[in-house]
């Protein structure tokens, strides 16, 4: 399959699922708003080696936000419940709490409850107060510059999706480095899913196990362009670089959604622009239960639906 | 004109009448001999597929009194969730499951086949208003069981050396003056500590002001009641209730009469350990080998169910400790008129917490080793381990392994663990139920014409439909009979009849009069002659039904 | 008449140790002179004496409508009123224990919510007693442990006139009756209110008495303080405890210290919410000082009986006053059935009230039935009126004394012309049931 | 449509009490069965019918006539709807758990005392204790929604545990005395002596308070980012307060003499 003169292979993303959830900071002005976010969202690249995998979902107008206020959505994921229970108070309270002005609310309603004011509040020593508006309980703590409000909880998924993912195959760097900026920005209109690395993009893509012991993941070597001769390599010889994304979402149509449309913009750059193919990154289909056929995905709408079935392992 | 129940499987224990098919006979409100041919005029109850059971007997329950009164105003959500049954005249606009009113009271009592009631709690200075409460109970026969033990005139007697005979002197006085039936010790010397701040008092510490210790409090009185010849034993509520490692005590306790007969109320609530990560385990094995093993010792269990109920005691020592878990959150103390004292906490006991799970399978362990039913006595402590409306589910528990094996497995699983029930396969027979609920009781309180069906004893009759299912079948009996007359039927109640209140009345010295005028007038602040309950203040001048002293 | 030539039978006599049931501290060694019908005080109180008081005139015969009558037909007419109403209520409730129970009965038979003259003090008590509880004591406990007696409010012997020689007697200086357990026999008495009367102070001689003078509106705010004080809550900087908080922060240690501290205040002469605030600061004190200390409340009220009349409503409905029984069951609203509110719906008042000539509320909506004292002043003639005796003046009677624990036989003076309210209720009773 | 509509027969002359009259205990019944379900008036049962014309309604709403002596209206309603035209007596919505209970005219006492959850709206003034406590309970209120459009009586929010209380006109003396928690929002003035014993809690004020019970402290003026959140999340509260919420405040922190932490917002 060929879009554009990008040849699609016929691979597929292995991807796992992940508890989480979304939360909406605020603050007095967007400045803060996103510095809270961000800082909360930071060491947030794989649960690998940061507990967790987080990214700032997208602004929020101040009349999309709880309290009226410029904000940001975020979505933080872990591998279970008991995890994302422990990562979430920890981050807002070290990073959002602490950050002028700001405010942290639930940004999903039902499932599993996530502590965030229910954790948070004992900062206030005893000086906490809590309201309980309809159903929902917010936790107002005194702070230095006022008051710290957020919600008592969140809700959260346990159908989340992890590890979502593809892999740009270019000439070159620059070519690579284009075609995942693309990509990232295109990626970004989609909600409920997030792109956890540095500014989206991973360049040490990984495969499992290392040579050495206690390394449970290493360099992709048949990835590794320098590596061509040396290794297997999965690499054609015209392709110099090589760029992945990863994706979180809320839910495996979120992650195929975030997909098609990066890999959509992969593709519109073309052959012209120096892409040569779009891969995936799996582990022969044995450790995750959820598979994005690269094929299926970008194939007309009636073969899309197929994907998402085919991909329940 | 006679009444004769006929065709029924009579069990009266007291005679030695075990599941015979007997006839009843009665005339004038007591029962006859049997063996005369039917008259013309008799009136014949047709029993047949029906037990037939003398009048239920409940010798420890708190009915009446200031602090059941204090447990009603903290009550008012059990009273309005438990109205009494809208029922014409039979109705007293009252109700309440944990602290029913005076009205509920009988009704639900005789609606259960119970015509006699103790309240074994009343505190001289209360003494008038309980007997005024008890006379507005319909239906039962009650008496009271004075408090003493905690009395700072007893005290003082005793720790100035005053002689034995001035104690006998005193009790028997007091018994009359407030026209109660026994005695009872509530955590002797411990509330009277409470008073002059001590928070604890074991059974051989010295308490404040007086220094007496308890065990010379217990025995001192054990031996008054003893030489004047009060039917019932002292009726101890012990040291340390409910505070885990008290089965020591109790032990120490038993070792502790002097040959003196005991009655130990409420055991349960003294039979605890402190093996398990929890430090609180069961003593009942203990503690029913104790009992086995002395012949003078009788108890009553106080059997805690597991919902919402609320503790009413004079021990407000123990109470003041207990009331950080108030189920609701609100509490009642009272210190009395150098009498005693009172605490009223409501309490919901749950199955799923291992102290209460534990809890209940301790009473039940307890009522299942102690071998001698006639030293038994079926109780709930009503309302401190539960209503005495769950009499008929008791009853069931006793005689149901499997019922009671399927609670077993419902309750606190940490608790299962520490209970030995399961293994215990014992089953209360029909004439076993007779006994700790009706002869027994009867025995013990001197109550020669009660908990018995033979020739000379009042009518006071039940005939519960036999059937499997012993909860159903105790629960609503086809016929109760008070004196004779009919007052329940199928379960429902037909008449009100006012019953009587039992006292004794031992002879004092004179002397004793001239001293209690003096410490009244000195001490309390309040005439003795004011004190003293003429015989014409009980049931509306009826005046009490007299229980014999045997000195 | 034989009563006639029985009451001159016992003419001239001197009664001692009389017990007293008018303002519910169960005074039991009061002294009066009987001659015939006639009583006259010796040993009383001033409000004792004066309702003690009785001359030799033949008692007022039962009214119907105004006209003399005998208690059969009064009674008959009393039953007639009480069937054609569905919504009665019952005031006063001056009246012993059988009384009360009788008058429970008629509103049990006919339907009616009762509710005691005296009851407001109680109400406000139970605001904290009914809702949260607290720990109290008796009289006898007051007399022999108490060492630091705090009293809020107005100076108690305006109601209670001999409440200091009742709780605290050695102060009279009868030695006989020191206390027991108070060290040097002295207790300390702070009265945080109004001034003590010279009465008061004659009788509080010997003790150390503190005077803290507050305004009777700031009792409330200063019980409150007091206990914030002994909780550890800075509190003295408020600027509404401006003048009093030096004196309240100097009684925090004292109180610590002492082995058996009483609080005692009159609900009844302060306005509601001032009475349950100190209520719930009197408490909330023993709370706080019973974690290392001994303490424990005493409220003053009791009048007439109305602690008897609390203790039967429970233990017959379930209920305190204030609440409506009939068609078999019992609805209990302290608000909606406090009298004056009551009187607004109700279609009939029976007013009972028999320490004391207390004429019933007005009442234009319906028949006024009372059963009072044959001195009462009607504003306006009652539909029935049955005159009756006093409990412990022409009859016997039970009554509660204030601490709820100790109740009290009043026993008759002279002999009784007029029929007890017990009787008179059972008379109204009977002629119910015959109509049944 | 399966509700029922109760029209009185006469204005009463004495209290009924028609706590347990709710659309859930007359489901499925005939109308004779519903016109023979016992009331109390004053002390005595009588049939509903005596009182009311029963007639099946246009909604699933229980249709009810309105009279001041009408008490207990909604009490204990768990779900469904009633709607009351005219006013009611005392007790309305005692204890409801749920459902919805809408009077066209003025409440009486105990409006509301110990709701647990469901909204109740009165068009008009509303009596005495406002979500105040049952006799004998330490908790008032607990949960739901309450908008009164007129005054509210004495002692509004009396020992209030939860919920939401909105009153558009004045409220009287002692308004959240021993409040617990919950938010209580006052357009109009506020009486004397409000906040005496108030523990947790808030008090929403639109006009400043001539005095509050002694025992608070003046915290100054702030920003308030959680008025900002509930104005938003309860638009009614928005509306109360003229739909500008700014979230500046002056805060008053107590009741100090209990140790109490509520606070009583003067909005700005």
């Amino acid at each position: 399959m060929k879009i554009n003169g990008v040849e699609i292979r016929d691979s597929f993303a292995e991807a796992f699922p992940m508890a989480g959830t979304r939360l909406i900071i605020t603050a007095d002005t967007p400045r803060w708003a996103r510095t809270a976010a961000t800082s909360m969202t930071g060491f947030a690249t794989s649960v690998i080696g940061c507990g967790c995998e987080a990214a700032i979902e997208r602004e929020l107008a101040p009349s999309e936000t709880p309290d009226g206020r410029p904000g940001i959505s975020v979505l933080i994921f872990a591998m279970s419940l008991k995890d994302l229970k422990k990562i979430v108070p920890l981050r807002v309270g070290q990073c959002v709490l602490t950050s002028p002005t700001s405010a942290c609310y639930a940004g999903l309603q039902g499932g599993p409850a996530i502590p965030i004011g229910r954790a948070l509040r004992y900062f206030g020593d005893g000086h906490q107060v809590s309201k309980k508006i309809e159903d929902q309980r917010i936790w107002r703590v005194p702070v230095m510059e006022g008051e710290f409000v957020c919600d008592e909880i969140s809700g959260s998924v346990t159908s989340a999706v992890g590890g979502g993912n593809f892999l740009i195959l270019a000439r070159d760097r620059p070519a690579a480095l284009a075609a995942a900026e693309a990509a990232v920005d295109a990626m970004a209109q989609v909600e409920g899913a997030v792109l956890p690395f540095p500014g989206g993009v991973v360049r040490s893509g990984s495969k499992v196990g290392s040579k050495y012991a206690g390394l449970i993941a290493s360099s992709n070597d048949a990835y590794c362009p320098t590596l061509r001769g040396l290794v297997p390599s999965a690499l054609p010889p015209e392709v110099g670089s090589v760029m992945e994304i990863v994706i979180d979402g809320l839910g495996e149509a979120e992650v195929a959604a975030s997909m098609r449309a990066g890999i959509a913009a992969v593709c519109e750059l073309g052959a012209d622009a120096g892409v040569v193919a779009v891969d995936a990154g799996n582990y022969g289909g044995n450790l995750g239960p959820f598979h994005f056929k690269l094929r299926a995905l970008m194939a007309p709408a009636g073969l899309a639906k197929e994907t998402l079935e085919g991909g329940q392992a | 004109m006679t009444t004769r129940i006929t065709g029924g499987r009579v069990f009266d224990p007291a005679n030695g009448v075990v599941d015979a098919p007997r006839d009843i006979v009665i005339s004038d409100g007591r029962i006859i001999a049997a063996d005369g041919p039917s008259g013309a005029n008799d009136e014949i109850i047709d029993a047949s597929g029906c037990v037939v059971l003398a009048g239920g007997i409940d010798l420890h329950t708190h009915i009446a009194g200031g602090k059941v009164n204090l447990g009603r105003l903290l009550m008012n959500d059990d009273r309005a969730r438990f109205p009494e049954p809208f029922g014409g005249m039979m109705c007293g606009c009252g109700g309440g499951r944990a602290a029913p009113t005076t009205h509920a009271t009988g009704c639900r009592y005789s609606q259960m086949g119970y015509t006699a009631a103790f309240e074994p709690a009343v505190v001289g200075a209360n003494a008038r208003h309980a007997h005024l409460e008890m006379g507005d109970i319909p239906n039962l026969d009650t008496g009271g069981f004075l408090v003493l033990g905690n009395d700072d005139f007893l005290l003082r007697m005793i720790a100035e050396g005053d002689g034995q005979q001035a104690v006998n002197d005193y009790v028997a006085w007091m018994l009359k003056a407030t026209q109660c039936c026994a005695i009872k010790i509530v955590n002797p010397g411990g509330i009277n500590a409470f008073k002059f701040n001590g928070r604890a008092l074991d059974l051989d510490e010295t308490g404040p002001h007086y220094g007496l210790t308890p065990r010379r409090i217990l025995n001192t009185l054990q031996r008054a009641v003893t030489e004047l010849g009060v039917p019932h034993p002292i009726h101890l509520h012990g040291c340390n209730l409910g505070v885990p490692g008290n089965v020591k005590t109790t032990l120490a306790t038993i070792g502790a009469t002097e040959g003196f007969p005991l009655h130990l109320t409420h055991i349960q609530f003294h039979s605890y350990g402190t093996e398990g990560d929890r430090r609180f385990s069961s003593g009942a094995v203990e503690i029913a080998e104790a009992v086995n093993a002395n012949p003078h010792i009788s108890i009553d269990v106080g059997q805690i169910m597991f919902g919402q109920t609320v503790t009413a005691s004079a021990d407000l020592m123990s109470q003041y400790r207990n009331h950080g878990i108030a189920d609701p959150k609100k509490w009642i103390g009272m210190d009395i008129e150098m009498d005693a004292a009172c605490g009223v906490v409501p309490f919901n006991y749950r199955d799923t917490s291992f102290v209460n799970a534990l809890q209940w399978a301790i009473g039940l362990e307890l009522f299942l080793l102690v071998e001698d039913p006639w030293r038994v006595y079926l109780t709930t402590d009503h309302p401190n381990g539960g209503p005495f409306t769950s009499y008929p589910h008791l009853i069931r528990l006793l005689m149901d392994k499997p019922f009671r094996d399927a609670h077993l497995e419902r309750i606190h699983k940490a608790a299962r663990a520490h209970t030995r029930l399961a293994e215990i396969s014992r089953e209360y027979t029909l004439e076993e139920i007779a006994v700790v609920t009706r002869a027994a009781p009867a025995r013990t309180l001197g109550l020669k014409d009660r908990g018995h069906l033979g020739p000379g004893a009042r009518a006071d009759v039940v005939l519960y439909v036999e059937q499997p299912d012993r909860e159903a079948m105790f629960a609503a009996p086809r016929l109760v009979l008070k004196d004779g007359d009919i007052v329940v039927r199928d379960g429902e109640v037909v008449a009100l009849k006012k019953g009587r209140t039992f006292a004794v009345h031992p002879p004092s010295d004179p002397l004793m009069d001239k001293r209690l005028e003096r410490w009244f007038d000195e001490a309390v602040g309040l005439k003795s002659s004011h004190f003293q309950i003429a015989d014409g203040e009980i049931r509306d001048g009826e005046g009490p039904e007299l229980v014999e002293t045997q000195p | 008449m034989t009563s006639d030539d029985e009451s001159r039978d016992d003419a001239d006599r001197i009664v001692t140790d009389v017990v007293c049931g008018f303002c519910g501290l169960g005074c039991d060694d009061l002294e009066v002179a009987v001659s015939g019908r006639a009583i006259r005080p010796i040993k009383a109180c001033a409000e004792a004496a004066r309702l003690l008081a009785r001359p030799d005139q033949p008692p007022p015969a039962p009214r119907v409508g105004g006209q003399e009558t005998t208690l059969a037909e009064a009674a008959a007419a009393a039953g007639r009123h009480l069937r054609g109403s569905r919504a009665a209520a019952f005031s006063g409730l001056g009246a012993d224990l059988d009384g009360l129970r009788r008058v429970f009965d008629i509103a049990m038979t006919c339907g009616a919510s009762f509710d005691h003259e005296a009851s407001g003090g109680l109400f406000a008590n139970l605001e904290r007693l009914g809702r949260r509880g607290w720990i109290a004591t008796t009289v006898a406990e007051v007399r022999n442990r108490c060492d630091l007696l705090v009293v809020f409010g107005p100076d108690p012997t305006l109601s209670f006139g001999h409440v200091f020689e009742r709780l605290l007697p050695s102060a009279a200086g009868d030695a006989d009756a020191a206390p027991l357990f108070v060290a040097g026999r002295r207790r300390r008495v702070v009265i945080i209110g109004g001034a003590l009367s010279e009465a008061a102070r004659r009788a509080l001689a010997g003790q150390e008495v503190v005077e803290i003078p507050v305004p009777t509106d700031q009792v409330a705010l200063a019980a409150q303080a007091l206990t914030a004080l002994l909780a550890g809550r800075a509190v003295a900087d408020l600027p509404e405890l401006d003048g009093i908080a030096p004196a309240l922060v100097a009684l925090v240690e004292p109180l610590k210290a002492a082995a058996y501290s009483v609080f005692v205040w009159n609900a009844g002469v302060l306005s509601t919410r001032d009475a349950a605030t100190v209520a719930e600061a009197a408490a909330g004190a023993v709370d706080v000082l019973s974690v290392t200390t001994r303490a424990a409340v005493f409220p003053l009220g009791g009048r007439d009986n109305i602690t008897g009349a609390h203790q039967a409503a429970l233990w017959r409905f379930g209920y305190p006053l204030r609440t409506s029984v009939g068609g078999g069951t019992a609805r209990h609203a302290p608000d909606r059935y406090a009298t004056a509110t009551a009187l607004k719906d109700a279609d009939l008042l029976l007013h009972v009230s028999a320490f004391r000539p207390g004429a019933p509320a007005d009442f234009e909506r319906g028949p006024v039935i009372a059963l009072a004292h044959p001195d009462t002043v009607f504003t306006r003639e009652p539909d029935v009126f049955i005159p009756v005796g006093t409990p412990g003046v022409d009859h016997f009677g039970h009554v509660f004394r204030m601490d709820s624990v100790v109740c009290l036989p009043l026993a008759p003076l002279r002999n009784a012309e007029l029929p007890s309210v017990a009787a008179a209720a059972e008379a109204i009773l009977d002629s119910l049931r015959r109509a049944a | 449509m399966s509700g029922y509509r109760l029209k009185l027969r006469a204005p009463l002359d004495a209290r009924l009490d028609l706590t347990g009259i709710t659309p859930a205990a007359l489901a499925g019944l005939s109308s004779d069965a519903v016109a023979r379900k016992d009331v109390f008036l004053g002390a005595q049962r009588v049939a509903l019918g005596e009182l009311f014309e029963v007639s099946s309604g246009a909604s699933d709403a229980l249709v009810v006539s309105g009279d001041p002596r009408l008490d207990g209206v909604g009490a204990d309603l768990g779900a469904g709807e009633i709607l009351v035209e005219g006013p009611v007596g005392a007790d309305a919505g005692a204890r409801m758990t749920g459902g919805r209970l809408v009077v066209r005219g003025d409440a009486g006492d105990g409006l509301a005392a110990g709701l647990v959850a469901g909204r109740i709206e009165v068009a008009g003034d509303a009596g005495a204790g406002l979500g105040s406590a049952l006799p004998g309970e330490r908790l008032g209120m607990r949960g739901g929604v309450v908008q009164v459009g007129g005054n509210a009586g004495l002692r509004l929010a009396e020992r209030l545990r939860g919920g939401l209380v909105l009153v558009a006109g004045d409220a009287g003396a002692g308004a959240a005395t021993d409040l617990i928690a919950g938010t209580v929002a006052i357009a109009g003035r506020l009486g004397p002596d409000a906040g005496r014993g108030m523990r947790r809690g808030s008090l929403l004020l639109a006009q400043a308070p001539a005095s509050l019970a002694p025992g608070f402290a003046d915290t100054g003026s702030h920003d308030l980012v959680a008025l900002l959140l509930m104005a938003r999340r309860v638009p009614e509260l928005a509306a109360l307060f003229g739909g500008g919420v700014s979230g500046r405040a002056q805060r008053f922190a107590g009741n100090r003499l209990v140790g109490g932490e509520g606070e009583i917002l003067l909005l700005q």
